[in-house]
């Protein structure tokens, strides 16, 4: 039982995501319809209702970083025109469309369609490479978000309506679209299968990230939390992902009942802001690992989650109005993490029992990082939550520096430490 | 013949120039003095709905940076090093209350910085409403117009509240026409500067519009009818020089010094400097009953074009390669401020759509404050000796 | 019987060139530029003249180029240094297209085309780590000459990868590898190789053709040389050291076209 | 007792010798220059024979500085952060953030009541801001390091120094002297561009008096001058500020030797067991030395 269930999650992710690359080196050559979208509103309801494969170029670049590739995609990219300090998934991006798709772990088909909402808006300037590229349809889909610090538009009121009204719309236009691509009719009995699927690992997802709060976490978010995150995208709204999660579930449920944690001794636990560094992935899991310390929960799994992380349940009696309501709903909680990620910070780190913060500034990425300095001043001045703060990047290995990044993880554990001391010196 | 005296436009760059590097805003200072019961409220780039605030008796006020007139002591330990700099300066001119006097300050979620900034504000400004205006980027969209619609009448009735009074359709209408009169003017002098670029260079050019960004808009369509006035009876030589398109300057303003380096290699005919004081390109109609949906219509089908918003209607650099005809240019150069996402995305693809036309370009990178001043000297020289030296 | 004379004055030397209408090289000289630009060109240009046995009346024109271009009082006109090695490349490889200069503080790729024009460039950034200050300082660092560092280098064997970015920082990481006992010339040519790679693709980013010649302070760095034919397959290096002078040669070039255009003018006012 | 620290920086190489009454018994400063193991070898040993005791007879010694693994012979490392803060709040126990500017890097760290780390920011990838750009300009301008200051505090009309890259200060340096701006003038200008680096960092991490300068850097007194003005408070300026990161180690070393534990962290957690009381900051402690309890002076612990 044990030898099964341990590390399951691990090797069945690792085999779907075998999978979903290989469907799509087969529709390179099919030329099925094929849809480029990406991980934050996402659209994956309506693009599985219409069964396009799904492309997230995000997961691709990310997986160029993880398996050292990418100075060669950035190299390509920044040859083509783009500077250095363009985003790095978007070089990756264009390092692999400039080679015909090819990609480390397979073909990447080209598209029929792509999306962007603005839930990143390089997003929107990446579709338009694409459009030049491969002249394709583009669709920008509007998703307004919180709009500031007082915003709390609620289903019903005035502006949360004038919100949904317009997402609605769009939802109708983007079916009509697919439509005219696919040549397939809008199926809604299809879409409320999608719908329930989405429903089922939302729930799961979320219990499981809940089970972290145990002492010790039976995962660490920014290790092995990467490929469920992935599977999350990857595989939303499908049968697959739905029995992945339940399974994963199952998983974590048997590891907290038998304390079984990812370190020998977890002494220390954090939560992370901003994704780890992909080119040096198991370098920088190991700087923290090698003081015991378990990653328990993170930002980065709600976004890069698509925002499955919490709340999302879509009313199968009524999806297009459902589907419309939890967009606005979820692009509202992901624009408000600017307005309150110190909020939230303080309480991830009571309910998931998180001795710090560890912040990962990608210069790559101003989406989550623009805020970062200043959120983090916020905190430790306001909760006096303990802060490390590291930069480099998530695809750019050229932004990395092991040395100066070590003194600082060190530093911050000496700090943990005695910081603990003091307090059971203080008791 | 009246010919008005050529010093006249001098006084007036001057005095033009002098507002727009006062970080102390004294035009807004002077404005509130005579206006108790006034309010101003502050908008960032690239562009914002005037015409909503003017309607409820209020200033509209540019946030867009402090140029190199300010140390970034304090904003450098609240965003990190990969950050544009008109944001990093904005948010100093905040963080050393010198934007004490606005009521309230708009962020457009034009970039993944700007949209930060809002957050960014919400912590350090507890007292000063920050909000976002949502301007779509779905323009083709049916849905698109009433949205936005909807978005203004949403701001309007947030204004009302600050305004404390309400802001009634015959107000809008009536702003419509003060603004449309802008556009008109501003219009007028970049017509101008296409057919005479030797009377009037881009920095001045560039001066008399941002001028507007801090003074009531009927003193500056005052400013700008004396200015076309004294620049008619304007006297210089005209030199051989070639004539370029500058395009980059639609968010972060570029150091004058760099348009000043680049004006004394050649010609600059047209530009996107301030593109958001033109964006619509046509009057917006003002005698309508929903003047905001009038001009969330003109936002979305009578605008020009900027790296920040996407309509697959006006691919960006097909839309430059008409600004280049259209002035009558031999060459673009195509800056993009540094850390500056959309802008250097916008950069690869106009400069390949030059490339395939055989348009001489020059790509340069900016930032407020600037080091490698000589550094550019050399590189637009340069290019500017490919197009002559033959 | 026109001669010009061309003066490169760089941020690290200044180097002076006067040449004859058949295009003959008839004196050089070279002197590092120092404080006081001004200085240094009026030097550059006394040592030239002298070299070519002339006196100042004997020189029809004077092109300054380089990074103290407007500090030549004596100059007829300034030509910035990329459109003069552009036109130098031209003329000593009429099959140029891609040039690389490489001097003290900046490296530049140019593309060309057949007549020698400039078509794209694009210059390192405002950073020290792409250019020779690095190598000097590299080499400052383990207590070797900068004009020795090529030689040095060329003795590798088993080159040491120097991965920082940060001119300053590579110091650091060049006592690691010292420590690690690597020895001076597997550090110093692993030095030239990252700076090579950065050429390289500086080239590539403005669309580099053969032929690629080489020019600028840099090229006399026999072990630079080396990197880039190793890179690429086949690079024009000027000979003996002259690829410091291509600048003021290019400037030269230039002048005599210049004079040239001008009598014609002056015939065409006359006729 | 004797017990060392070793701090092995970019630029030199610190190392210190105490006893157990924290008195500094030895102090060694050499350039770091080309093979780290032996700079660290090195100073530790003059340090030693200032202290006039033979290198093997001190009991525990701990590495710290970017050269920290180098201290071969040592007995544990700590990162310079922990013990400039340690140094700094031993000096100066009002210490509540530490600005420490060295050869190649600038921290600002923010120290709690008893010494420990809360907080701290240090410069990017970059030496731009660093005391190497002093180094630059002192090699620019061909005067001593330590003339640099006093020299600097005689400028009228200081320039501004645009460059960041601490390899193009020199060039810029040079072409501001060519435009013929007096040398105070400039350097005054490397100073300003340096100390507005360093306040945007003190920054992040809040500027929490007192603040206690550290490093090599705290030699120059412009620098010093400089900082005060700008943040308009009086800085903590140690005679030994230069040597606050390898007496911090020191101290660290002090409380192992007392505490016979190994490694660092485990140190730490050792202590949480033991029963900590008062100290008077500084102060040696007669009863926990016999008693081999560590030496952190920690007030908060009475209190209860
Ligand atoms: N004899 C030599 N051998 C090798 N390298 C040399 C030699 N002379 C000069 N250099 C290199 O050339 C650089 C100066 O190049 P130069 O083109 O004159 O620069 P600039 O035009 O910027 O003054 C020096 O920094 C040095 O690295
Ligand atoms: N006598 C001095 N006068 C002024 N500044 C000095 C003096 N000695 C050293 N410095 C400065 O201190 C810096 C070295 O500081 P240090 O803290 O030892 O750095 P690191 O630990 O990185 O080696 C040098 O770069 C220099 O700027
Ligand atoms: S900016 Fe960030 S969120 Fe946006 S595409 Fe790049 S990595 Fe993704
Ligand atoms: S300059 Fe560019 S990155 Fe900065 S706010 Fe403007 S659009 Fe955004
Ligand atoms: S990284 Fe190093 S070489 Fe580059 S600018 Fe900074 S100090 Fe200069």
């Amino acid at each position: 039982m044990q030898d099964e269930l341990i590390g399951r999650g691990r090797r069945e992710g690792n085999r779907l995501f075998k999978d979903w690359f290989v469907e799509l080196d087969g529709a390179a050559d099919s030329g099925e319809p094929v849809a480029y979208t990406f991980v934050m509103g996402s659209l994956a309801e309506v693009l599985r209702a219409f069964d396009f494969h799904v492309v997230f170029p995000e997961i691709n670049s990310l997986q160029a970083a993880v398996k050292k590739q990418s100075p060669e995609y950035l190299n390509k990219a920044e040859d083509y025109g783009y500077s250095t300090d363009v985003c790095g998934y978007v070089k990756a991006d264009v390092g692999t469309q400039l080679q015909d798709g090819r990609h480390p772990n397979g073909r990447i088909p080209k598209p029929s369609l792509v999306i962007a909402s603005n839930m990143c808006n390089t997003y929107v300037k990446w579709v338009e490479i694409w459009e030049r590229m491969h002249h394709c349809p583009v669709f920008v889909f509007d998703l307004p978000g919180q709009r500031s610090m007082a915003w709390q538009a609620q289903p019903g009121d005035a502006a949360f309506e004038a919100d949904r009204r317009y997402v609605e719309g769009q939802l109708e236009e983007l079916i009509a679209v697919s439509e005219r691509i696919t040549g397939r009719r809008f199926d809604l009995e299809r879409m409320r299968e999608v719908l329930a699927y989405v429903n089922s690992m939302a729930a799961d997802w979320e219990a499981i990230l809940r089970l972290n709060q145990n002492v010790p976490a039976p995962f660490n978010v920014l290790a092995d939390g990467l490929t469920y995150m992935g599977m999350l995208s990857a595989y939303r709204g499908t049968a697959e992902g739905a029995h992945y999660m339940r399974e994963l579930r199952e998983e974590m449920e048997f590891r907290v009942a038998h304390r079984i944690g990812t370190v020998p001794e977890e002494r220390f636990r954090l939560h992370g802001v901003g994704p780890a560094c992909y080119p040096f992935f198991r370098r920088f899991l190991e700087l923290f690992q090698e003081w015991g310390a378990v990653f328990v929960s993170s930002e980065y799994l709600a976004y890069a989650g698509g925002g499955l992380d919490r709340g999302i349940h879509y009313d199968l009696d009524r999806p297009l109005e459902s589907l419309a309501e939890q967009l606005v709903l979820t692009a509202q909680r992901s624009m408000s993490n600017m307005f309150f990620s110190q909020d939230r910070l303080h309480d991830a780190v009571r309910e998931w029992r998180a001795d710090g913060i560890v912040y990962h500034s990608v210069k790559s990425c101003r989406t989550v990082s623009t805020g970062m300095a200043d959120s983090r001043e916020y905190l430790t001045r306001v909760y006096n939550v303990p802060a490390l703060f590291l930069e480099s990047d998530l695809v750019d290995p050229r932004a990395w520096s092991e040395a100066q990044i070590k003194n600082r993880v060190d530093a911050y554990f000496e700090a943990l430490a005695s910081r603990k001391l003091a307090a059971a010196a203080g008791r | 013949m009246a010919v008005a005296a050529p010093e006249q436009i001098d006084s007036i760059l001057e005095s033009a120039a002098e507002l727009c590097s006062d970080f102390t805003y004294p035009a807004v200072k002077a404005w509130m003095q005579s206006h108790p019961e006034g309010r101003a409220i502050g908008h960032f780039q690239v562009y914002f709905p005037e015409e909503i605030v003017h309607a409820g008796g209020m200033l509209p006020v540019k946030v867009m940076g402090a140029g190199d007139a300010l140390e970034s002591r304090r904003a450098d330990s609240h965003i990190g090093s990969f950050i544009c700099s008109i944001c990093r300066s904005s948010l100093e001119l905040g963080l050393s209350e010198r934007l004490g006097m606005l009521s309230a300050f708009y962020t457009l979620p034009i970039c993944d910085v700007a949209r930060n900034l809002t957050g960014i504000w919400g912590r350090n400004f507890p007292n000063q409403p920050a909000e976002i205006l949502y301007l779509p980027q779905n323009a083709a969209s049916r849905h698109a117009a009433r949205y936005l619609a909807d978005e203004y009448a949403r701001v309007r009735t947030n204004l009302e509240r600050i305004a404390k009074r309400p802001i009634s359709t015959e107000a809008l209408n009536r702003s419509i026409t003060v603004f449309n009169e802008n556009r008109r003017l501003i219009h007028e002098l970049y017509a101008f500067k296409r057919e005479r670029p030797w009377l009037l260079s881009a920095r001045e050019a560039y001066v008399l519009v941002r001028a507007g960004s801090v003074m009531p808009r009927e003193e500056h369509n005052e400013l700008l009818r004396g200015a076309l006035d004294a620049l008619a009876s304007r006297s210089g030589r005209k030199q051989d020089r070639v004539r370029v398109v500058f395009e980059g300057g639609f968010c972060e303003q570029p150091p004058l010094d760099m348009l000043q380096l680049i004006e004394e290699a050649c010609y600059v005919v047209d530009d996107d400097l301030l593109i958001g004081m033109r964006y619509l390109t046509e009057d917006v109609p003002d005698d309508t009953d929903d003047p905001l949906l009038a001009l969330a219509t003109a936002y979305l089908e009578c605008s020009t074009y900027s790296p920040v918003q996407h309509d697959d209607r006006k691919p960006k650099e097909e839309m430059l390669l008409r600004r280049i005809e259209a002035s009558q240019a031999q060459a673009a150069i195509l800056a993009a401020a540094k850390m500056c996402e959309p802008g250097m995305d916008e950069q690869v693809a106009c400069s390949r759509a030059l490339e395939a036309r055989g348009i001489p370009y020059l790509i340069v990178e900016f930032e407020e404050k600037m080091s490698g001043l000589e550094r550019m000297r050399m590189e637009v020289e340069t290019f500017v000796e490919s197009i002559l030296f033959d | 019987m026109t001669r010009v004379l061309g003066l490169d004055v760089g941020a690290t030397y200044t180097k002076g060139v006067v040449m004859d209408d058949s295009r003959e090289i008839v004196g050089q000289s070279l002197v590092k530029t120092g404080f006081n630009l001004a200085a240094a060109a009026e030097k550059g240009y006394a040592l030239a003249l002298d070299d070519a046995k002339l006196q100042p009346n004997q020189i029809g024109y004077v092109a300054s180029t380089g990074y103290g271009r407007y500090l030549v009082p004596m100059r007829d006109i300034q030509i910035t240094e990329l459109t003069c090695h552009a036109r130098g490349a031209a003329f000593r490889f009429p099959k140029t297209r891609t040039v690389l200069d490489a001097g003290g503080q900046t490296v530049k790729a140019i593309k060309i085309d057949d007549r020698g024009k400039v078509r794209a460039f694009r210059l390192n950034d405002k950073c020290a780590a792409g250019t020779g200050a690095f190598l000097d300082k590299t080499a400052r660092y383990m207590g070797f000459d900068a004009s020795t560092i090529g030689e040095l280098a060329l003795g590798s064997e088993a080159p040491v990868t120097i991965s920082s970015v940060c001119a300053v920082f590579a110091e650091s990481e060049v006592i690691n590898h010292l420590t690690a006992g690597a020895k001076p010339e597997d550090i110093m040519y692993g030095a030239v190789l990252s700076l090579a790679g950065r050429a390289v693709q500086l080239m590539k980013r403005v669309g580099m053709e053969p032929e690629v010649t080489f020019v600028g302070g840099m090229s006399r760095n026999e072990a630079f040389v080396k990197a880039l034919k190793q890179a690429l397959g086949t690079v024009n290096v000027p000979e003996a050291g002259a690829g410091q002078f291509n600048g003021a040669v290019g400037a030269c070039l230039l002048a005599l076209d210049r004079v040239e255009k001008l009598r014609k003018q002056a015939e065409g006012a006359v006729a | 007792m004797l017990v060392g620290g070793v701090d092995v920086g970019s630029t030199q190489t610190k190392a210190v010798v105490i006893d157990d009454r924290r008195q500094i018994r030895g102090r060694a400063l050499i350039d770091t220059g080309a093979i780290i193991t032996k700079a660290a070898e090195n100073a530790f040993a003059a340090a030693a024979a200032d202290a006039g005791a033979a290198a093997d007879s001190v009991a525990y010694v701990i590495g710290t500085g970017y050269g920290r693994y180098k201290v071969t012979f040592g007995h544990a490392q700590v990162t310079e952060i922990s013990c400039h803060a340690r140094g700094a709040q031993y000096f100066f126990p009002g210490t509540h953030t530490v600005l420490d500017i060295g050869g190649q890097d600038t921290k600002a760290i923010r120290v709690g009541e008893n010494g420990q780390v809360m907080d701290f920011s240090m410069n990017d990838k970059c030496a731009a801001g660093t005391g190497r750009f002093l180094g630059a300009a002192a090699y620019a301008l061909d005067i001593p390091l330590g003339e640099l200051g006093p020299l600097a505090l005689g400028a009228r009309n200081p320039v501004k120094i645009t460059t960041t890259c601490t390899v193009f200060a020199e060039s810029e340096i040079i072409s501001w002297l060519a435009r013929g701006k007096k040398t105070e003038d400039v350097l005054m200008g490397v100073h300003q561009a340096i100390a507005a680096r360093s306040l945007s960092l003190i920054r992040r991490v809040g500027v929490d008096p007192e603040v206690t300068f550290t490093g090599g850097v705290t030699r120059n007194a412009a620098m010093v001058q400089l900082l005060q003005d700008l943040l308009e408070i009086k800085l903590n300026v140690s005679p030994e500020a230069h040597y606050m990161g390898a007496i911090g180690a020191a101290l660290f070393a002090l409380d192992r030797a007392m505490s016979g534990a190994a490694g660092a962290v485990e140190a730490l957690s050792v202590e949480t067991s033991l029963e900590q009381h008062r100290h008077a900051p500084g102060e040696s402690c007669e009863a926990c030395i016999a008693e081999g309890r560590p030496l952190i002076p920690v007030r908060k612990a009475v209190r209860s």
